[in-house]
Formats: structure tokens, C-alpha cells, sequence
């Protein structure tokens, strides 16, 4: 049975389609995201304070590479599907770097199921936001080492890890380890119960985006509806044997799996905007928003869970 | 009633929200002294706005100033912008009262 | 004793009564709307799943009917009133679709009464929307036939029947009815919970915008105010006698006089300043805004409850 | 440093919101490339804003073209809504850089 | 297609929110029918957008009028408020069609 | 142990330093404040309704009397610390003024304590917003009387008597006295429950804004730290004595002391900009909340309530 946050996003998408004058105020949709951000940070970081830090640092690690590597092991593939340097750069830094919102479904969808999972794992996530990011920007260089352009990396690394996405998780998980159980009982009204419905709210808005990107579909042809539907479960893959070798449980394998498997579309295509503005920003963002984030949500995620049941 | 005007130019940017930050140092080093940033959208024939998205939205940079720091800014921004960036440009001759300001 | 959310709606016409610098943020004003517009179908749609779908037919052919009927039966009145033939359309159109807020307002009322209604109510505040639009500018059309300005039926159609408004009910509806009360629990803390002070909050927006306007009433002169008075209990007898014909609980009956009394001033206005230029905007407003629902937020409401308690 | 400019028109219409979108196809029928489009709200003399209701927000188009496109844009939109919408229309004299693209 | 458009003045004045009220209530006693208000931001250096704060937005009001009003405004709006608070303004000559309105 | 919200208000204050681009939409910091003085207000009702008219009526005039005396005891200190006297005008209406949100710390820090306090203190907030504003208004025309700039009294005391702060808390005073306990109750999960989780979420707004006035401070050199950090102090002092004389629970005393501790960084810069706008605004707003806020937040408020624990 289909999660109810997901009809949400199939109904800001039908409304796109059928060109419903339905849309979210850009406030709301900001708001939604510092919400979703800062309340998974917190959870993540009530656990947090259990845990001893021995066990975090190999998965730390595990998340750096992880995340690093997957623009480098995709970008041959692209190029070998006609892209160019700049792009294939670019969809890799997408890639390799992560979607907090697929993340957010995937742990209810694992809450839903009984599963249990690593309770510290939005720590992951904060962790896996930048490598990916920076990895994309390398290749970006190298692709047009011919042209002379220098990467200013001082700004550019500044905005990636005092972006307000890794700010608000890492913001939130401090707050939680610090704060403890109790220390943020009283606002557990508003970051934790409400959770799941915010989430539903947020879907209705990628929904409509996602929407309007179907459109951009057709004009990039079928190399982008080949690479968005063919590449995260093979990412998915590789997380999940991450998430195996790091002895994490099936629920943390599940999500390890829908990290790796998940493109990001808030800070990659902002940091790519300013680091490579010669590649196709409609180009990273279609494949991201229309095509793997939709594919994560509805059938993507059942997949890794059903992935992770088998290899755990 | 008829006050003494002096010439001035307004110099328009549309371009994309991104470049913000870099546009007011350039203008800042280019010895634009103030400015006045204004959010729009640009919108396509289904009436469907851009602007959804973050990394999509678009400025408006308006700096009132002399002729030949509208020109230093406009050539430098054409040149370093404009091959990878939306952005539209254009000057239009105003009149101040307090030149000394702008 | 009055309900605390009209208190709502008495401190926004105060604040904009007393000329203070109070106002919402539209992007308050448009979640709000989202918000309730959602949160109401899903209600709605879970008790939907419920019913047989027999038993719904007649109620949707009754209240397209009653939308539609409402502006013709409203036109030579208004026309007596001196009205202009854009502008009796117009009114007729406003009042013929319906106010969710006003809606809303009513169930809450029943609940706290303890009066059951229809659990999938929201369906007729979803199908009263468009007919009474569609009536007004069929009208409207009539009237100023002689200057041959032609109606472009085809946009318009589609921007009612997929207008936010409809398409947020429905969308709710749909996800209620498919999803059920298990699917839709993790999100109650959100939808359900917190509905009647998200309605308060709304109500002194309202209260705001409402209080703008009977500046206007004056301007208007007292035509405006016997409309705005006297029309709404005529049209909720009215209602009601259709929902008895179609057996509805007591609840139910007042829902409908609720429905048939109220004007719409969210959809209606946008759909005539669209199809029917020529009418006075400000006009309508005013009567749907300025007179019509607050005399139903205030004394309307109680009075249909009343009406319905008689006669069933 | 003197740039060589060529003149263009900036035609700017501020009108009711609801027309956003019929405006933007008319406007791309006749022959305008691209434009601007930002939120304002009209004003009256208690200071209180318009435009706190859906039905009643402003919007400003700017279109950067040639004089005649301007002409048959501000033509024709005056004669199919002028009548029965609040609208102001003007028309500004500018010069840009890039003249083929406007 | 050549239109016939009369010349008119276009007054910009970029200034502090909080003076709206006041302002708006200066131009219609100085012969402004009408006009129409945006809001905007200026930015420094790290490009920190002021307006974070309420008391701290700024708006651009603009009123398309006969040159002697624009004049008349102008000079009210310099001796009353200038000197106290932020404040650009600036006169453009625009065309308009219909020229008893403004 | 800090409260969880003053976290919040850390984190805010860490990203602007930081640079991160971390914004909170306008609308959101509109929408907070309004709610939180809403439900202020109504918690302070829903008590009022208990209350003798009696016993409240020396606790009025008591506010109305400190607020008023505040920027008049400050006067002379502040002019011998070289403020001019339009400076000295203006800053003392901000300490004379209060802060909502320092309120809502103290309350939600008693409650944590489980120090209990009179439940109508909300009325006390209102009282106290608008005489400090009108002593500061006072004064800046006495200190430039030779320019004959005349203060135009009538528009100045509408804005400050129906600004929204002052309406919103009366508002919700007067709903939560009239509807009662039962009455609210249905928007309790709106008014009532969320409240600790959203002063989170509107004090990390706070620590955005106060960061970015933390380069001010240089600006304006030690003055300005020695009267942010020297001042709260003794007007605390002041406003506990004030609580005994009243004979107040210890932790009414703790809210007295807090609130004449408190600067105003809402209602006082609006109104000094339009009543003295040769008074530097920016001066002000860094002492306000740069400086005095911070400091009541993080440290203060924990020593007025073990000032007001001693005193009782
Ligand atoms: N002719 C024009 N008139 C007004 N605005 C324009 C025009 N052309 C481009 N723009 C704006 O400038 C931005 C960049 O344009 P472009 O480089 O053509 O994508 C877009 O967001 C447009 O909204
Ligand atoms: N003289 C003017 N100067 C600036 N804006 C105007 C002027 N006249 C009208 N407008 C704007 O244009 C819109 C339509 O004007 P109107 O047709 O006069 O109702 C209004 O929202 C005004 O804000
Ligand atoms: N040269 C300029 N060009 C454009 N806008 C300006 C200029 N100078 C000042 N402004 C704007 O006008 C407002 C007041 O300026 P000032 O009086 O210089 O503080 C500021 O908010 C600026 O954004
Ligand atoms: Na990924
Ligand atoms: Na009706
Ligand atoms: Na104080």
C-alpha cells in the first residue's frame, strides 16, 4: 500500500499536468524545508547523545567516500551517453549528493513497516550533502582545463558547508545531542508530531515542481529518462553494501541505499549554478526533480527496503 | 515651480538571484556607491512562473550613477556573465536632484 | 454562546476598524486557504470510502442543480434592485458558488452542538463551487448579447473545474477515500488536530480583509445591505428544503442551507473579473465579503441550525 | 571607456493581475522575445494597500523591444482591456548593448 | 503602426517603509492621482540583504505625472524627509497614450 | 542546564556569523510573531476571567508607571555617556518598551522550574508596550525644542495604541476572558501545546538578525556593551521591587523584573523613526537586540529569577 505522503506528490504533479493555477507560496515551501531539516536534525541527535562516539566515525568516513566517489564512477558513464564534460560533472555532483526530503519518506516508509534503523542517521545525511558537490566541481575543472577557467575554492567551500542545508541538520542534531530527550520534550509538538503531515505538505509542493518538469522531459530526449530511472538503484546498490559493510542494521542499510540512490536538487543546483555555469542547469535539475525524485518516492524506496530485508 | 535637475544614468540588470552576491561586489568595485535590488519573474506563454524554484529565481539590480560607471559596470558584467547567465541590461538617462549623492 | 473562532473574525474587523497596521502575510493567507481547502477533503474522503456510492449520486446531482438554479433565481431580483445585467450575473455567480470558510465554520458549530452531520460533506462544498460560476456567466452572456462580446468557454471551464479551490477538495477527498483512517493517521496531527484554531487564525484574516470593505458599504448605498442581509436566509431555506427532499440528518440540512446561503468570494470573484470584465468587482466583493459572511459567520449559522433542528 | 549603444523601447504595463496570463500570450504574439514581470500593489490614502485579496494584486510587465513591437503591444492590449481593467501603460526610451536581442 | 504618445514624467523615490503612509498622503495633496508602490532591497557588501528587520524594509514608490507635479512632489519630499532618512530619487521622461489620465 | 529555545536563538546568531546563507522567509517571521502574541494573549485571558477587576487594577497602574519613568531615569546616564539627546530620547523608549518573545523565555524558564506565576502576566506586557514609547517621544522634543520641530501627538498615540502588538495581546486577552477554558479549548492544539517549539523557531530568527548586528557593535564602540550589559541589570532591580511592592508570586516578581529589563526591538524602532527619525536608528536596534536581548536570553533572565526567588 502507498504511503499517503506520496499521493500528496502525485497530486501536485496531476495538478501541474492539468495546469491547475494551484501553487505553494515560495514562503511556505522555504519554511517547509527549514522545518524538515532542522526536525530531522533534532531526532538524529536526541540518539546521538547515546551513542558512543567510536561507532560514528567509521560511518562518517564511509559517508565521505561514499558520497565523493559516486560523481567520479558516473561520469564515464555519462560522458559515454553523449554528455559533455561540464554536465557530466554537473549530474554527478547532483548524484552524489543527497535529497533530505527522499530521505524523510524513506524513514517513515521504514517506520510504517516496523523496521528499525540507526536513529543518529540524519547525520548521514548532513555529512553526505558537500562531498558530492566538491567532487562535481573537480570534474568540472578538469573537463575544461583547456579554457583557463580557475575554481575560486574559498567561496565555493564556504557555501557548501555553511549552506543552510548542512547548517540546519548539523544545527539541529547539536541541539539534540546537547538537549537530550527531555531538554526538547517541550517541543517535540512541533518537531516531531507534526512531522509526517509537514512532509505531505512538502511532497504537494515537489510535486508541482516535479510537475513542471515533465515537460523539459521530452526535450532532452531519452538519454535523461534512461539515466534517471537507470542509475539509483544501481547506486542504491553500492549504498546498501556500504551501509552492509559497515554493519548497519536493514533499516540503515535501506537508507544508506536511498542516499546513495537519491539526487540532490536544493544544493547542488544552486552550488553548480556558481561553480559550473556552463553546464545545463534544466538539464541536472529535470533529471533530479523529473525523473529520480519521483522514481525514489514512488517505487524507488520500496525497492531498497525490499534490498536491504534480502542482504541483512 | 522648476528645480535644477543634473543627468545621471540608470543602469537595469536582470539576471539570475545566484549571482547577487558577486554582481554587488563588482558594482561595490566598480564605484557604484548604493544600489536597489527588486525580486521578479520571468513567465513563459502558459503564464507558468519561473521562480518555483530555488535556484531559479531572478533580480532586478537598479544603480543610478554616472554615465562612465554604468558603462565600467555594464561592460564588465557583459563580459563576465553574460555567456553562461540570463541577463538583460539596458540604460536609461534620468535626472536627480543631489548629483553629489549618486 | 458565540464560537472563539468568530471572536477571530470580530478582532480582524476591529483591527481594520480602528485603522491598525495589523495584517497577515499573503503568504499566511494562502496557506491558510491550502490548508483548509485539504484538510477538509480529507476529512471528507475518509468517511467517503465508507459510503456507498449509491447513496452519493443523488447528492451530487442535487447540488450542482442547486448551484446552478441560485443565479437565474437571484437575476430578477437583483435586476429589480436596479442592479446593471453584468452585475445581477455577477452577484447571482457569487452567490450561487459557495464559502468553504463559512462551511468550515458550520461543522465546527455541529460539533460543538454535538449535532451529527454527512462525514463526507466536503464533497458538496467541492461540486457547489463551479455551477453557480458557470450559471453567472451564461447570464452575463445573455445580457450583453446585443454587444456581441463572445464567452471563450473553453479556458473558462478549465479554470474553474481545476482551479485550486476544486482541486485541493477533490485531491483531499481522493487521498481520504483511498488512504482510509489508517493511512491517514500519521498525518492527523497535522490535518485534523489543529483544523479549528488554523480556522480561528484564518477568520481574523477574514475579519481583516471584511472590515476593509464596509468602507465601501456606504458607497454602495442601502441596496447592498438589504442584499446582503436578506438573500442569505431565503437561499438557506431553500437549501435546506433540498437537503430534507434528499433525507440528510439534521446536521446535514444545515450544512446545506450553510452552503446555498453562503457567497463565495475567493473562486467567483477571480472567475468574473475573467469572463465578466464589465461587472463592478468591488460590488460583489463587498456583498460576499463585507455583508454576507460575517451575517453568516455571526448570526446565520445559528439560525440555519435552527431552521434544520425544525424541520427534521 | 564609452560602449556603443543602440536604442531600444521599454514599454512597462501595470494592470490587474488576473490578465498576467493573457497578457504574456499576447505579448508573445506580437512579437516580444522575452520580459519581466514584478508584484506591486497600488496604494490609497490611508496608507492601506490593495492587494491583500487574491482578486485585487497588481502586477508591473516589462518588455525591452522595438519601438513598433511596443507599439503593437500597447496598442492592442489597450483596446482589448483598457476598458474594463485598471491599467497604466508607458513607454521609456533606452539603449542596450546587445541590440539582436531584443 | 506609429501611435501618438504624449510626454509625461516618471518619478522614482526609493526610500524607508516606514514613511509609506505619509509619503502617499504628500503625493495626493500634490496633485498625484495615483501611483504604484514595490517593495525592494538594498544590499551591502557580503550581500546581506537589509530588510531582515521591520523597521528596516525599503520601498519604490513610482507616480507617472505632469513634469510641474513630479517637480512639486520632489521638492516637498527633499525638504520634509531627506535629510533624516535613506532616500533616492529620480525623474525620468516616459510617453504615455492616454494623457488626461495622469 | 540552558533552555532548548536559547539554542535556537545560538544556532541563529552562529550562521550569520559564519555567513551561511540561511534566511527565514519574511512571512514566517510575520506569522511567529503574530502567533505568539496571540497566544499570549489567550493564556493570559483564559486566567483573567478568574480574576477580581480589583487586584489588577494597581498592577495597570504600576506598569503604565514604570514603563513611563524608565526612559526618564535613563535620560541622564545616557547623556553622560555622550548620546545626544535625541540618541538618549530613543534608546530609553526601546529599554522603557518591553520584548515579547524575552517574556515568553521567562515564562516558558519559570515554567521549567515549576515556579508558579500570575496567569494574567500577558496583561501586564500590554500595559507596558506603549508609555515607554510616549516618555521617549517626550523627551526627544523637550531635547530639541530650539529646532521647533512640533510632534504631532494624535497620529503618534493611534499607531502606538493600535499597533498590532498591543492589539493582538488585548485581542487575545479579551477572546481568552471571554471564551473561557471550555470555550478555547478546540484551539488549544494551535494556541496552546506548539507554543515552546515555535518561540524556537522565532528565536533562531532572532539570532539571525541579532548576529547580523553583532558587526555593529564595533561600530559603535564600548559605550554601547557597557549600557547593553550594564542596564537590563539595574532596571530588573528596579522592576522586582516594583513586583514585591505589588505583592507578587516570585515568579510574578521574575516576570516584572524581566519586563523592565527587557528592550523593545518591534514596536520601539517603527515608532522612533517616524517621532524622532534624527535619532540613530541603528544605534538602537544593536543595543536592543545586540546586546540587551542576548544578554537576557543566554544570562539574564536566570539571574532575575534568583533575584526574585531571594526577594520573596
Ligand atoms: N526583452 C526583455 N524585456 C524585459 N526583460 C527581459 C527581456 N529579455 C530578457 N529579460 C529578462 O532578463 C532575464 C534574462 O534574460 P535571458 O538572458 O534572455 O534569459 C530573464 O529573466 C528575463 O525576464
Ligand atoms: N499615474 C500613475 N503612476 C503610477 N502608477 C499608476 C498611475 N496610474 C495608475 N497607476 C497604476 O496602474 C494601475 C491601474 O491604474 P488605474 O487604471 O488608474 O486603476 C494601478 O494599480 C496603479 O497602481
Ligand atoms: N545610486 C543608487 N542607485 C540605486 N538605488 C539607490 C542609489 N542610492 C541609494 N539608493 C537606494 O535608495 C535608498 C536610500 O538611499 P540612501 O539615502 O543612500 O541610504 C537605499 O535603500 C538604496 O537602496
Ligand atoms: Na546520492
Ligand atoms: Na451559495
Ligand atoms: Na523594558
Amino acid at each position: 500500500m502507498i504511503d499517503v505522503v506520496v499521493f500528496f506528490f502525485l497530486l501536485g504533479v496531476l495538478a501541474r499536468l492539468v495546469k491547475s493555477d494551484l501553487r505553494l507560496p515560495e514562503a511556505l515551501y522555504e519554511t517547509l524545508s527549514i522545518y524538515l531539516l532542522l526536525a530531522i536534525g533534532l531526532k538524529g541527535g536526541i540518539e546521538l547523545s547515546k551513542q558512543p562516539i567510536a561507532t560514528l566515525a567509521p560511518q562518517v568516513l564511509a559517508c565521505l567516500a561514499l558520497g565523493f566517489t559516486i560523481p567520479f564512477a558516473l561520469y564515464p558513464l555519462l560522458r559515454a551517453l553523449r554528455f559533455s564534460g561540464v554536465d557530466a560533472a554537473s549530474l554527478g555532483a547532483h548524484f552524489g549528493s543527497v535529497s533530505v526530503v527522499t530521505f524523510a519518506v524513506a524513514t517513515t516508509a521504514l517506520a510504517r513497516e516496523g523496521i528499525a534503523f540507526e536513529s543518529h542517521a540524519a547525520m548521514w545525511v548532513a555529512v553526505m550533502e558537500a562531498p558530492g558537490l566538491i567532487a562535481g566541481i573537480v570534474l568540472a575543472s578538469r573537463a575544461r582545463a583547456a579554457q583557463g577557467t580557475r575554481v575560486r575554492w574559498g567561496p565555493l567551500m564556504h557555501d557548501v558547508l555553511f549552506g543552510k542545508s548542512v547548517l540546519l541538520l548539523l544545527g539541529g542534531l547539536v541541539i539534540g545531542a546537547v538537549a537530550g530527550e527531555a531538554g526538547t520534550e517541550p517541543i517535540k509538538a512541533v518537531f516531531v508530531d507534526p512531522f509526517k503531515g509537514v512532509l505531505a505538505l512538502f511532497l504537494l509542493e515537489l510535486g508541482l515542481v516535479a510537475g513542471g518538469r515533465l515537460a523539459d522531459l521530452r526535450r532532452f530526449g531519452p538519454a535523461v529518462a534512461v539515466l534517471g530511472l537507470g542509475v539509483p538503484p544501481v547506486l542504491a546498490m553500492a549504498g546498501a553494501l556500504v551501509g552492509l559493510a559497515l554493519g548497519l542494521s536493514t533499516g540503515g542499510v535501506a537508507l544508506m541505499a536511498t542516499l546513495a540512490a537519491s539526487a540532490s536538487y536544493i544544493a547542488a543546483p544552486t552550488a553548480m549554478r556558481i561553480a559550473v555555469p556552463e553546464a545545463n542547469a534544466a538539464l541536472s535539475i529535470t533529471v533530479a526533480l523529473g525523473v529520480v525524485f519521483p522514481f525514489n518516492i514512488v517505487a524507488g524506496i520500496p525497492l531498497y527496503i525490499e534490498l536491504a530485508r534480502r542482504l541483512t | 515651480m522648476t528645480l535644477t535637475k543634473h543627468p545621471k544614468t540608470l543602469l537595469t540588470i536582470v539576471t539570475e538571484a545566484v549571482l547577487e552576491g558577486a554582481l554587488l561586489r563588482d558594482l561595490r568595485e566598480r564605484g557604484a556607491h548604493s544600489w536597489v535590488v527588486g525580486e521578479v519573474h520571468g513567465a513563459n506563454l502558459e503564464g507558468v512562473r519561473d521562480g518555483d524554484w530555488e535556484a531559479d529565481r531572478t533580480i532586478e539590480i537598479k544603480v543610478l550613477c554616472e554615465s562612465e560607471v554604468a558603462d565600467r559596470i555594464a561592460d564588465h558584467v557583459l563580459h563576465a556573465y553574460a555567456r553562461h547567465y540570463s541577463m538583460a541590461i539596458w540604460f536609461s538617462a534620468v535626472t536627480v536632484l543631489r548629483p553629489e549623492r549618486y
